[in-house]
């Protein structure tokens, strides 16, 4: 099997990026089609591809769309391109060569959700893709794809642009929702949902760069198409970012339920040489790890990966090879989120810089074998003790890393250095 | 109550052997005491002074920082647990902010106290101590009141004394 | 005392009318005032905004200390931030930031004598594909190993 | 209004309230099956829920994670301030996993938390240890160093900020949102580098900033005016109602044998609902015994001052009195309770058959201020209950006509009933120089005023006793009356004005039966008297938090 291009067929055609390369591949055709359905069609359509989130959750866009009351108060659609999963860099891309694309899937989604305003949240270290994405919008502007009445269809859509500022937590979506008003980016409780009071207090749908470009082809081909690629459960094509001990890292369209050993083998080029495959973290550094045993069967899609312990996520592989030490990563994705936990709910706040702390204790040479269990009894009872997931995220690379390389934890508390480097933390990065 | 019958021999109607058998423990001893005065019972006090064990618990010790300052936070814990109710404190705000409370009045009154050592055992930070001295003397009642200036810097302290608690390194723990 | 410039006020302005909220334009107005102060936001900064956009003080701090794109210390002509999360990790992203470092003879977050770099170690920049990496003011450059990033940094002016 | 089961125990709750307040109260509970008594206890559902971010007053945080209950049909504990109650909902709070989530979230909670127990006001009656108490793990697992933070904030004129000790629950910071409106307050910095804070110059500086102090469930809000002046447990309390305007706050004064040393407000739905103002928050400092006369002070035709006990001084002035005939006024500050207007006004119609009773108003221009919260322009407690008594009476006079009568001699005697707030009477000087054109002043007073020592001619100061060390009623300025206790004695030789006016139009001292007056008959039936309002300690006894 290879790579099926839904959404990345023209991504290597630079005029691709602007309004006029983009219409000649095709572009903006599909909104034409829209603009003509009703509302509730594309939302049927939506629902009937079996379209999940591409963001993380992997929650059924056309449900979620479905959630909105059904009155006239204004709505917002917002796109999420706060990309800050560590190892996802799909949105970058997809932003960058093909900003025409999402604006395509907003104008279609907003139409089909009755949205009069929409925004696409991007994250602020993006710099480059904000450029792009700000021009495609004054082309689609001025090409009357935007604004008051588009395309004499009687469908008014207004788009705009915004920056964050660096958090993390801004990916989720009530995070995102906060900063946008101005706030700090800390998540809101829910209940109430963003659907039912989201931005400003009204109805807001939240998704990701990659799900509202999907909506492209579905419309365009219709969902039966669609579904034809993936699984029963996991329809379409997906987009993967692979990243780390690999030949070719980068991002790769695949149909959801493609085997990730061909992921990392065939379009991945394999290991670098001389070196086996340890570990792969499959959706995100949040995903739990998955030993190289468990790689062998797994297939990328949302239930197989469910199945065994861990989750999609938002696609990002992350491979891991045997010249690494474990406890190290570790100690790499605690400092993360102990730097990105907003400090709202107490588990959260005091639990990952709990982690953090301990696992540098161990690293530092400091450890005990008690801090091994205490890892883990930390990690359990942050989990879903949240407002929001940052908590579990934390939590679950914790209780993996743990569960499947447990020597490698034991070594280093015992000898005070690490089982594969040889050598203490200190040694390792000067 | 217990009841002691009155032994009323005829025996004890006689004093004299009684007094004599009393005595003659008395010369006994006397004899003794002369002839090895090394291991006499009896001290020439105030010239001589018997050596209580070091962990004897007599007058209190409020102890002191490196800085010579008081140890004390005036928590006040001490007082609540005093069963005599012989400790009074008044705490004020201390211009360092890494000290935040200090005693300006830290007042035993020594008559009323009862050396059960239950401030010793309150104190979180080691500030109070029983110390080996077990002298009290005072001419009235107010010279048993001792304040700060007598129970940290009394002479025979040298300057206070410090307890073995090392601050910075708790503090660099964050205790 | 800080003073927008009348191009960034202007800028501030328009942006406080370009979202629905004015207390949205409060990251924009910090970008723009934090270039415009030499990399930075200080007390004057936000006591300025404050003034300029009628947003309570505490308000504002609130979402200036929340982000980290807004420095709380002066920062070099060039911030160079090289991501140390794990996908860069796992490239040896760590042993190149040490390496900078060293060159530059300066430790983390400082700046160099001469007022030109700072070096940071920050979390993922959706990168990983090409890592390991690090921005340097707006720009991107991947793929580096230790002589190539020192090239670029040496190349700056 | 639906029903659930909480803990097997079948409740309905209003509609829209949220389980923490369906279990702790909070306005939102009824009983399931009769309809209530009056006067009958309401029935909370039971079960505590540890929390902290929580509170009735204000909005729902959702941030300390501790309030977890066990829905059944969902496998994910839920927390119950922010969760619905819905018809048939099965709710248990007692079960090993929550309790566990509790446990884990009280040891977060203290990971952080600095061991100041010996130092920190809030010891005694703090959150966290109280909770700890009741629901904590015991065993800590905290090996590594804590956070540093910031200690001994200066936030404010009144209010002291430990950072370490916040456990970042947002009460304070969501009171200056929502409550007093002012925004001092943020949280700084994320993640475990939180800090509580205000910006620069802009201070904690508002009426009611006190309230940050009560609400704030661990010792990182400490008030400047208490800090460090009594340990709690060495405290006792009693509540009473706030003499500081005619507003009426219920309060509870904290007293031990050294005096007063704060007052705290009392959840009262129709008066002052959770807060009270920090002027009310001073009005303890008069009563203590430094401030008051302890002995009556008497002088004849501006001569030496005698000094004598409280009872005689006012037996002395009676005899004075009664040879003024009709030429005797009585002068009343809004600052007693009706029983003793009814008690010395009565007396004054009936003996010395005078009705030159006049109402010593001190905040005529700011009679009908209002703040919008809760601050009263006319700071006095009981206007109202004076104003029903004299017209009980049919009294009806001027100020002027108080001061035509001194000027033509129709006035020959005056009885002043003082103020007890002296910072409230800033024309106390004013008053006392015109009342000094009188033969005869007998002033009955509580706090010292070291202006009385002006009064020419013939003076007896005679001491009172002030409002926590009567039992009595005030009326507030919406009429609503408000019966309290007296709270203990400071200066037992003291008169209240009842006995004082007894003793003055010449009777003995009795113990008599409380006077039934005028307003009891009037009360309307529904409404809530102090003694038997719907309790709530909540914010001020913490450890039932």
């Amino acid at each position: 099997m290879s790579e099926i291009k839904l959404l990345t067929e023209f991504y290597n055609k630079d005029e691709f990026r602007g309004i006029n390369g983009y219409q000649k591949m095709g572009g903006y055709e599909t909104l034409k089609k829209a603009l003509k359905m009703q509302p509730q069609q594309i939302i049927d359509e939506v629902k009937a591809s079996g379209l999940r989130g591409r963001g993380g959750a992997g929650f059924p866009t056309g449900t979620k769309w479905s959630f909105l009351p059904k009155n006239n108060e204004p709505r917002y659609l917002l796109c999420n391109a706060d990309e800050g999963e560590p190892g996802t860099f799909k949105d970058r891309m997809m932003m960058e060569r093909a900003p025409h694309q999402l604006i395509e899937g907003m104008i279609i989604s907003g139409h089909a959700i009755h949205s009069k305003k929409g925004y696409i949240y991007i994250r602020g270290e993006y710099f480059y893709p904000i450029s792009v994405v700000e021009k495609a919008l004054k082309e689609a502007y001025d090409a009357g794809f935007l604004g008051k009445n588009i395309l004499g269809s009687g469908v008014d859509f207004d788009l705009d642009v915004y920056a964050g500022a660096g958090a993390y937590i801004c990916g989720e979506e009530t995070g995102m929702i906060s900063s946008l008003e101005g706030l700090k980016g800390q998540p809101k409780l829910k209940p109430p949902f963003p659907a039912v009071q989201g931005y400003l207090r009204k109805p807001t749908i939240v998704n990701n760069v990659e799900t509202l470009a999907a909506v492209v082809p579905i419309i365009k081909d219709g969902a039966a198409a669609y579904k034809k690629f993936g699984t029963e459960k996991s329809p379409g094509t997906k987009l993967f970012s692979l990243s780390g001990n690999v030949m070719r890292p980068g991002n790769y369209e695949v149909p959801l339920g493609y085997p990730l050993k061909d992921m990392i083998n065939v379009l991945g080029g394999g290991m670098k040489p001389g070196r086996t495959l340890k570990a792969v973290i499959p959706g995100g550094s949040s995903a739990p790890v998955m030993n190289a045993a468990e790689v062998e069967k797994a297939t990328l899609d949302y239930e197989c990966l469910a199945q065994m312990g861990t989750m999609l996520g938002s696609g990002a592989i992350i491979v891991i090879d045997d010249s690494q030490c474990m406890v190290d990563m570790l100690g790499v994705l605690m400092h993360f989120y102990h730097h990105e936990s907003c400090g709202q709910c107490t588990p959260c706040r005091e639990g990952t810089g709990w982690l953090d702390k301990i696992v540098h204790s161990i690293l530092e040479g400091r450890g005990r074998l008690q801090d091994i269990d205490l890892l883990e009894k930390v990690a359990d009872n942050m989990k879903g003790r949240t407002i929001c997931a940052l908590s579990d995220a934390a939590a679950l690379p914790v209780l993996s890393f743990i569960a499947k390389f447990r020597d490698e934890f034991e070594f280093y508390v015992r000898e005070g250095r690490s089982k594969v480097k040889g050598t203490a933390y200190a040694e390792m990065h000067h | 109550m217990s009841v002691v019958q009155k032994n009323t021999s005829e025996t004890t109607k006689w004093f004299l052997p009684g007094i004599l058998v009393g005595l003659g423990i008395t010369f006994k001893h006397l004899a003794k005491n002369l002839l090895n005065q090394k291991k006499m019972m009896t001290l020439n006090y105030p010239e001589q002074k018997y050596e209580y064990s070091p962990r004897f618990k007599g007058n209190h010790i409020l102890t002191v920082k490196k800085d010579g300052s008081l140890r004390c936070t005036a928590c006040m814990l001490c007082a609540t647990n005093c069963p005599a109710e012989c400790i009074t404190i008044v705490a004020s705000e201390h211009e360092d902010p890494s000290v935040e409370k200090y005693p300006i009045k830290y007042e035993i009154d020594m008559l009323r106290c009862v050396f059960c050592g239950f401030c010793e055992e309150a104190c979180p930070v080691d500030a109070v101590r029983m110390g080996p001295e077990w002298q009290t003397p005072g001419v009235n009642g107010a010279n048993f009141n001792y304040g700060i200036e007598q129970l940290a810097y009394r002479p025979q302290l040298k300057g206070g004394m410090m307890s073995l608690v090392d601050d910075e390194e708790r503090h660099k723990y964050g205790i | 005392m800080f003073q927008l410039s009348p191009e960034g006020l202007k800028t501030v302005k328009s942006e406080m009318a370009r979202y629905e909220v004015k207390q949205s334009a409060i990251i924009p107005a910090l970008y723009v005032a934090q270039k415009e102060n030499n990399g930075w936001v200080n007390e004057e900064v936000i006591h300025h905004l404050s003034e300029v956009m009628e947003i309570p003080k505490a308000h504002i701090n609130e979402v200036f200390k929340f982000y980290t794109m807004f420095n709380q210390k002066p920062v070099g002509k060039f911030h160079v931030q090289v991501c140390a999360n794990i996908s860069c990790a796992l490239n040896g992203a760590r042993e190149l930031a040490s390496h900078i470092c060293k060159e530059m003879k300066i430790g983390f977050d400082q700046v160099t004598e001469d007022g030109k770099f700072t070096i940071s170690k920050v979390e993922c920049l959706g990168s990983c594909g090409t890592a390991p990496m690090m921005q340097v003011n707006e720009t991107y450059y991947e793929n580096l190993t230790p002589e190539s990033a020192m090239n670029i940094l040496r190349g700056l002016k | 209004m639906p029903k659930c089961t909480i803990n097997g125990k079948e409740v309905v709750v209003k509609d829209g309230a949220t389980i923490i307040e369906a279990m702790h109260g909070g306005g939102a509970y009824e009983t399931s099956d009769e309809p209530q008594k009056p006067g009958e206890k309401k029935q909370w559902a039971e079960g505590k829920v540890a929390h902290y971010c929580w509170h009735p007053g204000l909005s729902v945080a959702g941030v300390c994670r501790l309030c977890f209950v066990e829905i059944e049909g969902n496998p994910r504990l839920q927390i119950a301030c922010n969760t619905v109650v819905t018809e048939g909902m099965k709710i248990n709070n007692t079960s090993q996993k929550v309790k566990d989530s509790a446990k884990w979230g009280l040891d977060f909670h203290l990971i952080n938390h600095p061991l100041d127990c010996p130092i920190c006001d809030q010891a005694g009656e703090c959150g966290l240890q109280e909770q700890y108490m009741e629901f904590g793990k015991y065993n800590p697992e905290m090996a590594e160093k804590k956070v540093k933070k910031h200690k001994v904030v200066d936030l404010g004129p009144t209010v002291v900020l430990d950072s370490e000790r916040c456990i970042l629950c947002s009460r304070c910071v969501r009171f200056t949102e929502e409550v007093s409106k002012t925004n001092e307050l943020g949280i700084f910095n994320r993640g475990d580098r939180s800090e509580i804070g205000t910006f620069d110059d802009k201070k904690l500086d508002n009426k009611y900033s006190l309230n940050t102090v009560d609400i704030c469930p661990v010792g990182a809000l400490t008030s400047k005016d208490f800090r460090f002046r009594q340990r709690v447990w060495y405290l006792k309390d009693a509540e009473t109602v706030c003499n500081g305007c005619s507003a009426g706050c219920n309060v509870r004064a904290y007293f031990n044998k050294e005096g007063f040393f704060r007052v705290k407000p009392v959840y009262n739905e129709e008066v002052n609902g959770y807060w009270m103002c920090d002027e009310g928050r001073d009005l303890y400092k008069f009563v203590n015994r430094e401030n008051r006369y302890l002995k009556a002070r008497r002088r004849i035709s501006g001569g030496a001052w005698d000094e004598m006990l409280p009872g005689a001084g006012a037996k002395d002035a009676a005899g004075v009195l009664k040879s003024s005939g009709d030429a005797v006024a009585l002068v009343l500050t809004g600052q007693y309770t009706v029983e003793e207007y009814e008690s010395i006004v009565g007396n004054f119609v009936n003996e010395f058959k005078s009705k030159k009773i006049y109402h010593w108003n001190n905040n005529p221009k700011t009679e009908n201020d209002f703040d919008g919260l809760l601050i009263r322009g006319d700071k006095n407690p009981n206007t109202k209950g004076l104003f029903k008594v004299l017209e009980k009476h049919g009294v009806k006079t001027s100020w002027s006509e108080l001061e035509a009568g001194l000027g033509n001699g129709s006035i020959k005697s005056v009885v002043v009933a003082g103020p007890e707030n002296l910072q409230f009477f800033p024309d106390m000087a004013d008053k006392v120089k015109t009342l000094s054109k009188a033969q005869n002043v007998i002033w009955l007073q509580s706090p010292r005023f070291a202006g009385l020592d002006e009064l020419k001619n013939n003076v007896w100061i005679i001491p009172m006793k002030s409002y926590v060390e009567k039992d009595g009623t005030f009326i507030n300025h919406a009429g609503l009356e408000q019966k309290f206790k007296r709270v203990t004695t400071v200066v037992s030789e003291a008169l209240t004005l009842t006995e004082a006016g007894d003793l003055l139009a010449g009777h003995h001292l009795l113990i008599k039966p409380a006077l039934n007056t005028l307003v009891e008959a009037e009360r309307p039936e529904d409404r809530v008297m102090l003694e038997n309002r719907k309790k709530n300690e909540f914010v001020f006894r913490r450890g039932e938090l």
